[in-house]
């Protein structure tokens, strides 16, 4: 479904600075199923998710959606999928600072035109389900790091993406919690969605939801097993 | 202040349009001064000229009010000697009417019993406002003025392609006049009215200015933070077009809230403050030619004017740097 | 723009120092008209004024540098018919010196060949730069002005803190006259020289109110970002004093560098460019009277002015809401 | 050395969203050590030592360090002490955007006025040691999870404090950087400096360095055992 043809990215080309992120990366991921990438830090995890994300745009080589070149389709494209297709948790979370916790959530379906009611109420369920329907109408700056993560994770699924792309969905989680996640992200996949984490929590890559373990060293894939 | 300019530039505009291809004024010493009748004829014999006819108009200070009048004759009016037209605002200041006699005090300081025979139209602009016309004979005796004087002279000339030809002969016949021209009275500001608007344009200008600054800088100061929320906002899937919409809204809700309560302080600051605020400065010619009240004169077309002027340039300014955030990547935005 | 104004307004300060206490001008038509001289007696015969003198200027159009020089009788130098003092700057762009002779225009056409027999101190101030000093019948014989006929009156009062008093006495006694007071010459511009200041006046006043705005506007701003900035600097262990510090040099840098900026632009603009960028504007009386090329004129103590009323608020602008970041929780500013 | 006594920590006070993110806790903490905070996602930790490091006041209750009561210490005095005793870590990492990764290290110390070049070379050398040598000048904006929570790190240390306070010091980190994070924290206590952190990572709370391990839960202490 998505796949990566010798995919790389390297940031301040030319300068002194140069870094490359990610080397000749190639990768098909199949529809369904939890996908993890592990690897050190700076290994280019979330370099890679952005690009599978339409985030950014990859410096070499090919990125597919079912067959769809997206590497040089227009920014206006680009939108429409990322729009439809991707749900997306940052690892620094990205909430908008001023806005309560249940606006964050409902932010990415503004722009879908649902009735409102019906969108806060599916916020709000989201929010229950994560254990924050006390906090939905606190503003998100007061939020400690796991409930900051939370509504991110409530965020990225308002739209019921196809695919989900959660960057360290559980580094601010208690065990509890990391388990709580690892079971909805589960729940998804069996129902047809495809979920991508990186992760360095062998909490996670251990966990029996995860299908498939990819690793990351130095911006090369260096390991790809199933389980 | 922007009221008061804007009422003020569309009277010069409208002045203009029936003004006189070639005025004549007397100069002494740098200053106005009357104009001698002899003078006509000297004007009418030079070539080109097609008819040269005096004007008497001035001002007149009613201690009454603490307002200057402008007073015209009006020679096509058929006037008696005691007979004047009122403009609207004076009348309804003085509260007298068509009927009612105004008495004035002539320069030698007997007063002078007028009798209204008319009230300008209330429409009438608010140059007209504070207007006063009167015969010939009356101006004469309010001001003492001999015979043999007029304020200027208004020539008409045969090609008004050539009016500076003529005006050139004109300095040359008269080296104490000055012929001013068509072109050159919308910039006299004294010529026929008060020079007020000049001032009023500049203050204006400054303040658009400024404005045009402000909205300049709070664009292109479009911060860090907001950048960042713009990539958000484009990575959880919105597009350019949604983030410009919402910066529209912005936008529009806080200019025309700003708009609206600067023209309301304005219009009640103009119109029933007096002015008070720029007060000290008006002062400067107030003790010449103090200033008359406006009439309040709210119109359609002047609100939309001011609109332009201020709203849309500051809705332009948020948008710009809003498109220009909004069509870059949200990766970029987002760290940056 | 603040430039021209700075200098103007010193003007007028140390003009109104050796201003006479009441002027007194007749007035025709609610104009400026030459006074006639019976009038000085009577004047002289009011109670309560010790003194009245005739005064006798002007303004004289020179097309040769399209400028207009301002020409006052001098009694006190004793000139001749056709002697004249001239100022510095019309010493210098006539190219004329102490022994050469000036040519002028009389109102009857003919022309008047002037003995310069001094040049006033370069020194002397801007408003002195055009100034051209002569002898009564040389002014009476330049404008063809009657004998019998002053430009305005000058009266010494016995007790100053009666020339209002006595200003009310004189409109009686002569109604088509205008009293001015001393502290009523500053306002009216137009009394001695030009009324251009008023303009330039209101003109500054809006620019320096636009300018608090901007600053106002910046400081009130502070952004979230900035005062989250703040509070991680604090939580690291920073003072508030050392915050202020930075936000300090970077207030004194920026305004420094804007101020430097605008000062040479406005410099280069008055001095060099003649003020083409107002040109529009003031050819509103330019035509009347066209402006003269201001000597550029320097100076340190105008220079501080210019500093305190534009970096200085700009800086406490900044340091302000800074403070007031500074002073609060840090956890409180890095969350909000 | 720092003793809270009874300290609680409500925000929004008399607010329909007030919370209570502290009851009464008292606690003795002794010179030297780590001392691990641990507990479900809200239940305080962040909140205790935001307290312990002077950066908020306590609603209710009294802290003193060493003795001197800082509840009620004017902000002069505080930030004195946040100065010479306290370093830092934060959830969240609190970089200032636009400065390089070198700058941010160094900001703690610019304003005790030591010479610039021994500033930066002890800036350069914490650097090296967490392995972010190569990114010294770029800007922390450019910066992976992980490495952007080691300059933190760095940033905490540059001054040389008697207590270092860390708030999830780990989270962004993978398994063999936490150790060796962990080890850099042992060799600190060693020296006689007070270690204090906060976590939810089992590699953490069961590393052979820690000495103490204080549980939360709801705002209350909970556990309290030395290892
Ligand atoms: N915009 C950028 N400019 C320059 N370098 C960048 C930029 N973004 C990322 N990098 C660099 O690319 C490398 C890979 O970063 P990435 O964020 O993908 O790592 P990661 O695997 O997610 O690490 P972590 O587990 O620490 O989050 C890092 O060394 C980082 O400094
Ligand atoms: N400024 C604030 N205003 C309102 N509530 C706040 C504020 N700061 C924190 N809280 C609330 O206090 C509770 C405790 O927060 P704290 O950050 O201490 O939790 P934590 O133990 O650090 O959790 P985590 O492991 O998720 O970081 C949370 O429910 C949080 O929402
Ligand atoms: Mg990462
Ligand atoms: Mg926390």
């Amino acid at each position: 479904m998505i796949a990566l043809h010798e995919v790389s990215k390297v940031f301040n080309q030319g300068q002194p600075n140069e870094c490359r992120a990610l080397r000749e990366v190639s990768l098909r991921l199949e529809r369904g199923g939890i996908t993890v990438f592990k690897g050190p830090s700076g290994s280019g995890k979330t370099t890679l998710l952005t690009l599978i994300g339409c985030l950014a745009r990859p410096t070499a080589g090919r990125i597919t959606l079912d067959g769809r070149l997206l590497s040089n389709l227009p920014e206006r494209f680009l939108t429409e999928v990322r729009r439809h297709t991707f749900g997306f948790v940052f690892q620094q979370f990205n909430l908008i600072r001023g806005l309560t916790v249940l606006d964050n959530v409902m932010l990415p379906a503004y722009p879908l035109g649902k009735p409102h009611r019906e969108l806060r109420d599916g916020a709000r369920a989201l929010l229950d389900r994560f254990g924050l329907g006390a906090k939905a109408d606190s503003r998100v700056e007061w939020l400690s790091g796991g409930e900051a993560q939370r509504t991110a994770l409530a965020r990225a699924l308002i739209n019921d993406p196809a695919v989900l792309i959660a960057d360290e969905p559980t580094a601010n989680l208690d065990s509890a919690l990391s388990r709580e996640v690892l079971a909805l992200l589960g729940e998804l996949a069996t129902q047809g969605r495809t979920v991508l984490i990186s992760s360095h929590d062998p909490l996670v890559f251990e966990a029996v939801q995860v299908d498939r373990i990819i690793e990351l060293h130095d911006g090369r894939m260096v390991g790809d097993s199933r389980c | 202040m922007l009221l008061l300019s804007q009422g003020l530039r569309r009277e010069a505009t409208l002045l203009l349009q029936d003004a006189p291809e070639v005025v004549v004024q007397k100069l002494i010493a740098g200053r106005h001064d009357p104009l001698p009748a002899a003078w006509l004829d000297t004007l009418r014999r030079i070539r080109g000229v097609s008819s040269a006819r005096g004007r008497l108009w001035g001002y007149y200070y009613d201690p009454a009010i603490k307002a200057n009048y402008t007073l015209m004759v009006a020679p096509e009016r058929g006037l008696a000697a005691d007979e004047i037209v009122v403009g609207a605002a004076l009348a309804r200041i003085r509260q007298i009417g068509v009927g009612d006699y105004l008495s004035l005090r002539a320069a030698d300081g007997r007063p002078l019993s007028l009798h209204i025979v008319g009230v300008l139209d209330s429409a009438s602009e608010l140059l007209g406002a504070d207007l006063l016309l009167l015969s010939e004979t009356g101006f004469r005796q309010l001001f003492q003025l001999p015979p043999e004087v007029y304020t200027d002279a208004v020539l008409t000339v045969r090609n008004p392609r050539e009016a500076s030809t003529v005006a050139g002969k004109i300095a040359l016949a008269l080296p104490a006049s000055r012929p001013i021209l068509r072109a050159e009275i919308l910039r006299t500001y004294d010529a026929v009215f008060h020079w007020r608007e000049g001032m009023v344009f500049v203050a204006l200008g400054s303040l658009l200015l400024a404005f045009l600054i402000l909205a300049w800088d709070k664009a292109a100061g479009l911060s860090a933070e907001e950048k960042r929320e713009i990539g958000i906002l484009k990575a959880i899937g919105w597009e350019t077009g949604d983030i410009l919409r919402m910066k529209l809204w912005e936008g529009t809700l806080l200019s025309l809230t700003a708009f609206l309560v600067g023209y309301l302080l304005a219009w009640w600051q103009v119109f029933h403050g007096g002015a008070r605020l720029f007060a000290p400065v008006l002062k400067g010619w107030a003790v010449l030619y103090p200033d008359f009240r406006l009439t309040p004169a709210v119109d359609l077309q002047q609100i939309l004017v001011l609109l332009a002027v201020t709203v849309l340039p500051y809705i332009v300014a948020t948008l710009i740097p809003g498109w220009r955030a909004a069509i870059i990547d949200p990766d970029a935005a987002m760290r940056g």
